[in-house]
């Protein structure tokens, strides 16, 4: 082991061009996959905004009492999924809709009595904000007594759970070409590092070194391309990172899962990558 | 028998054998000559004993490894004990004078300081000490293939296959590594030495093996020769 | 000439393992760079579709009779931007109003009169949907006799060009990051492939060759490098696009376009590496 | 004066010289041999003149090119007047036997007609027409040697630089090139030859250069020796 550190360290001395490239190429490689993660996790924050507008609202009969009122909020709350519960009574909801309207006043002094019902705003925990979830949730809340009519915004909630889909398959697809592509590139690299070495392989055979002594080094050289690649890019990631929230707050950079997880898969990466390339030029 | 050749005929290009129907015996503790001109099929000969090249035809065996049954992973183990200096030397370029020599002991695993001593005393044997920290392509000819004769000679092999060794050494150079050769033979080695050089072949009585054309053509036995002498 | 072709593609020949790998990182590298142009291209076109949104609204006096609205709208039609224009009258207005409040028929119901005036809907050319200009016609719209009122949604057009501003100026930053890994990534390969040959490149200096000689089959490999690369991307970006189209409709893959800048980069690119690389190599 | 050494000197390692103030005269038309030890200084010798090296201190003159004012750019113009058989052969491991010998003549733009013709030429005369299109790789020892020495002789060179050209080869086939190299000397070109090769050197009347620990230690005249022998 000592042996494999050592000669590790010997290539890196003697070889600084083709080890600065390698890393070099790892960097950049890990960096696109990097930026793309970094894409990705503010993606599924701003999903989350949005998942945020997903509300359901029960209008409630005109003829109910505060008593009935504060019993049909109980019952409602104990329906599973149901986070949070806001009674807006028939004058809130006047003052909301003449907000709404104060561009046209002309509309809002047509209106002369107040015709608009009480109503529950009823927020969902997120797991059950899609298509279906909500919609057994209304239905429940609808056939409560006192409840008039429920709407939660088919389409809306529709329309969201198909850009959240759409958004999800198309950031995977582009995560899984990047991915690939990185990979080809990292290990390809490995691979033309190992060609400027194939004689070196050759004579350390004849002199009668096994597969497994020679192999040893490349591997933890393949590891420290992939260490040392994957510092780096989390290195540039985070600077440009800085650089873009001079002008755009609320992105977020999970430092710890971001930079661990570019670095562990270079590692991995980079040591497999080395595996793969050298079976090759190890064959008796 | 440490070598044996049996029937052996070796093919690079269709319709041409670099190698015809060799057959060869080289005991234990022997020293002999391999004598031919350019082309003759000397180097390939040497490859089919560390197996480097494998026979197209035919068999050979090398301390009880036989060509026919051996596996890809006791090819280390067998070259580990044939000790072999190239005829273009085959330096690691990224290895100082000290280092080639020294890797092929590491590959056994041997313990550091044997290692350490054992390489500074095949350079004071070869007059190399003060090259040993300068890579293969800052010394000269002659030195390359000094560190290439000390790269075999360290791990003391049980058989020592010398492919051209005086080629690049001036003619005092040379009577100093066969005077090494003579050494290691003494106290054991088996050598088979391929060279064109006739002065040294002459001077001493050993077997010696002329080739052409991939064939043997003759076989000089070394007591004869030294009763002729 | 005839030379350094010959001497490129026997090069390809002897050493098809570095052939194929440089070709591969670079068909990755390319691959990477047109996923990127087909999501910025695509990125406009939604850009498009959310500005066809911006219009202007002028509410008109109610005492216009319709010689006097015809004049306006001739009037409007002169200034500068104006696409075109759509007459609503107090009655379509009613019409769209009762269409939206259908949900709410109680709401609907106490309205009792028409409160809603005459308007014109005025699209404006793609190029004056930025914040000054739009608010620039809307005054000079509002300073119209017979013009009640003029109302744009302030407020959208100045997030969506937030938007659209701050969507191009991250899509840029990305594009020059990963355009800089590619090229990092090609020319670091490149430079590889030329430590696998420096050895041939000292013999040819010490037998004569001059540095040109020693350099245009460097070259033509770079660029038949790109080329391949080029055209290898474009096929495999082509193919990713056909299998995401299966479940996304209305994406778009400028074919021509597309195809071409990526060979056409390619080959700049590697005949560009290919030409910085070698020079370290050349030098006397 | 077609090559000369102005008090050069060549340090590669600091305090240690390599060549230590050499002057020597070589003229047009001349042969002669540089005779000395492993690590006496040839091949840097040489390596000055094709400006592979350039001296520490000195100055050389080659053909009108000094290496004082000589440009980078020139230097391709005076190695295709300089044909050189490297010591370690420094073949292109990519091209087969032919081609390497044409390289040195396609650098120099020639006809691909004139090329092919000379090429085939020089194999004949090396007898290696056989292996026209093995790769070097493919061939022994000696057949690469030779391929070195036809890329040298192929370009028809003003001055020729032999680093050691019969190491690898058979003492008939030694013979075969130094009548080749006696050959084109008496076409013209002036021929400078390291070697250890003894014999050669003694049953040739051509002048001796000896060198040792970077100097030059006796210059014997072609034409006393001539007497002498
Ligand atoms: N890999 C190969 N492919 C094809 N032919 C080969 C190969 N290796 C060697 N040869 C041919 O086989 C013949 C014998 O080669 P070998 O190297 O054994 O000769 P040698 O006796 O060592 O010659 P030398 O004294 O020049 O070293 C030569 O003619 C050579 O061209
Ligand atoms: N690049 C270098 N760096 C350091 N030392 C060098 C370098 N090249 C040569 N030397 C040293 O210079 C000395 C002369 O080398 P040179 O190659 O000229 O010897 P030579 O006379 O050709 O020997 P040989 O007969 O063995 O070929 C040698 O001792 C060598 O170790
Ligand atoms: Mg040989
Ligand atoms: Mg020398």
């Amino acid at each position: 082991m000592g042996y494999a550190v050592n000669e590790a360290f010997r290539s890196f001395k003697e070889r600084k061009t083709t080890t600065f490239l390698t890393i070099g190429v790892t960097t950049a490689s890990l960096f696109i996959i990097g930026l793309f993660l970094l894409v990705t996790v503010n993606l599924l924050e701003i999903i989350d905004i949005f998942k945020t507008r997903v509300e359901i609202t029960a209008f409630l009969k005109d003829d109910m009492d505060k008593e009935n009122i504060e019993k049909l909020q109980k019952e409602i709350l104990t329906i599973g999924g149901v986070e949070e519960i806001v009674f807006i009574s028939k004058e809130k909801a006047m003052e909301e809709f003449s907000k709404e309207l104060q561009d046209t006043p002309e509309l809002l002094s047509a209106i002369k009595t107040n015709p608009l019902p009480a109503s529950f705003r009823i927020k969902l925990e997120d797991r059950f904000k899609t298509k279906e979830a909500v919609a057994k949730i209304s239905s429940m809340i609808e056939n409560m007594l006192g409840v008039e009519e429920v709407r939660y915004g088919e389409k809306t909630v529709e329309r969201l759970q198909k850009i959240i889909t759409g958004g999800v398959i198309l950031d995977l697809i582009l995560g899984i070409a990047l991915g690939l592509a990185s990979i080809f590139v990292v290990s390809n690299t490995i691979k033309l590092t190992l060609i400027t070495r194939g004689d070196a392989i050759e004579i350390m055979k004849l002199v009668g070194a096994k597969s497994g002594f020679i192999r040893r080094p490349f591997l933890l050289e393949g590891f420290f391309y992939g260490l040392f690649g994957g510092f780096f890019a989390s290195c540039v990631l985070f600077g440009l990172y800085k650089l873009v929230t001079i002008k755009f707050h609320g992105i977020i950079f999970p430092v710890k899962e971001l930079v661990g997880g570019i670095v562990i898969f270079g590692c991995v990466l980079g040591y497999i990558g080395s595996a793969i390339s050298i079976r090759k030029f190890l064959k008796m | 028998m440490i070598i044996e050749f049996k029937d052996i005929s070796k093919v690079y290009k269709k319709d041409w054998r670099a190698l015809n129907d060799i057959n060869l015996e080289i005991d234990k503790g022997e020293f002999a000559f391999l004598l031919g001109p350019t082309g003759a099929g000397k180097s390939t000969l040497l490859k089919i004993i560390y197996m480097d090249e494998r026979p197209t035809t035919g068999e050979i065996t090398v301390l009880n490894y036989s060509s026919k049954t051996i596996k890809g992973k006791d090819i280390p183990h067998l070259r580990r004990k044939v000790g072999v200096i190239f005829q273009d030397f085959k330096l690691l370029s990224d290895r100082n004078v000290f280092d080639n020599i020294a890797f092929s002991l590491e590959v056994t695993g041997a313990a550091k300081k044997y290692i350490k001593r054992k390489v500074l005393e095949v350079l004071t044997d070869l007059r190399l000490q003060h090259r040993r920290s300068q890579y293969p392509y800052q010394i000269s000819g002659g030195e390359q293939q000094k560190v290439a004769i000390g790269r075999a000679l360290v791990k003391e092999p049980f058989i020592l296959l010398a492919d051209e060794p005086t080629g690049n050494v001036d003619p005092e150079g040379s009577e100093e590594i066969i005077d090494l050769l003579k050494d290691i033979n003494a106290k054991g080695t088996t050598i088979l030495m391929a060279t064109h050089n006739l002065d040294i072949v002459k001077s001493l009585p050993f077997r010696v093996i002329s080739m052409e054309h991939g064939e043997i053509k003759g076989d000089e036995d070394g007591l004869r020769r030294k009763r002729s002498l």
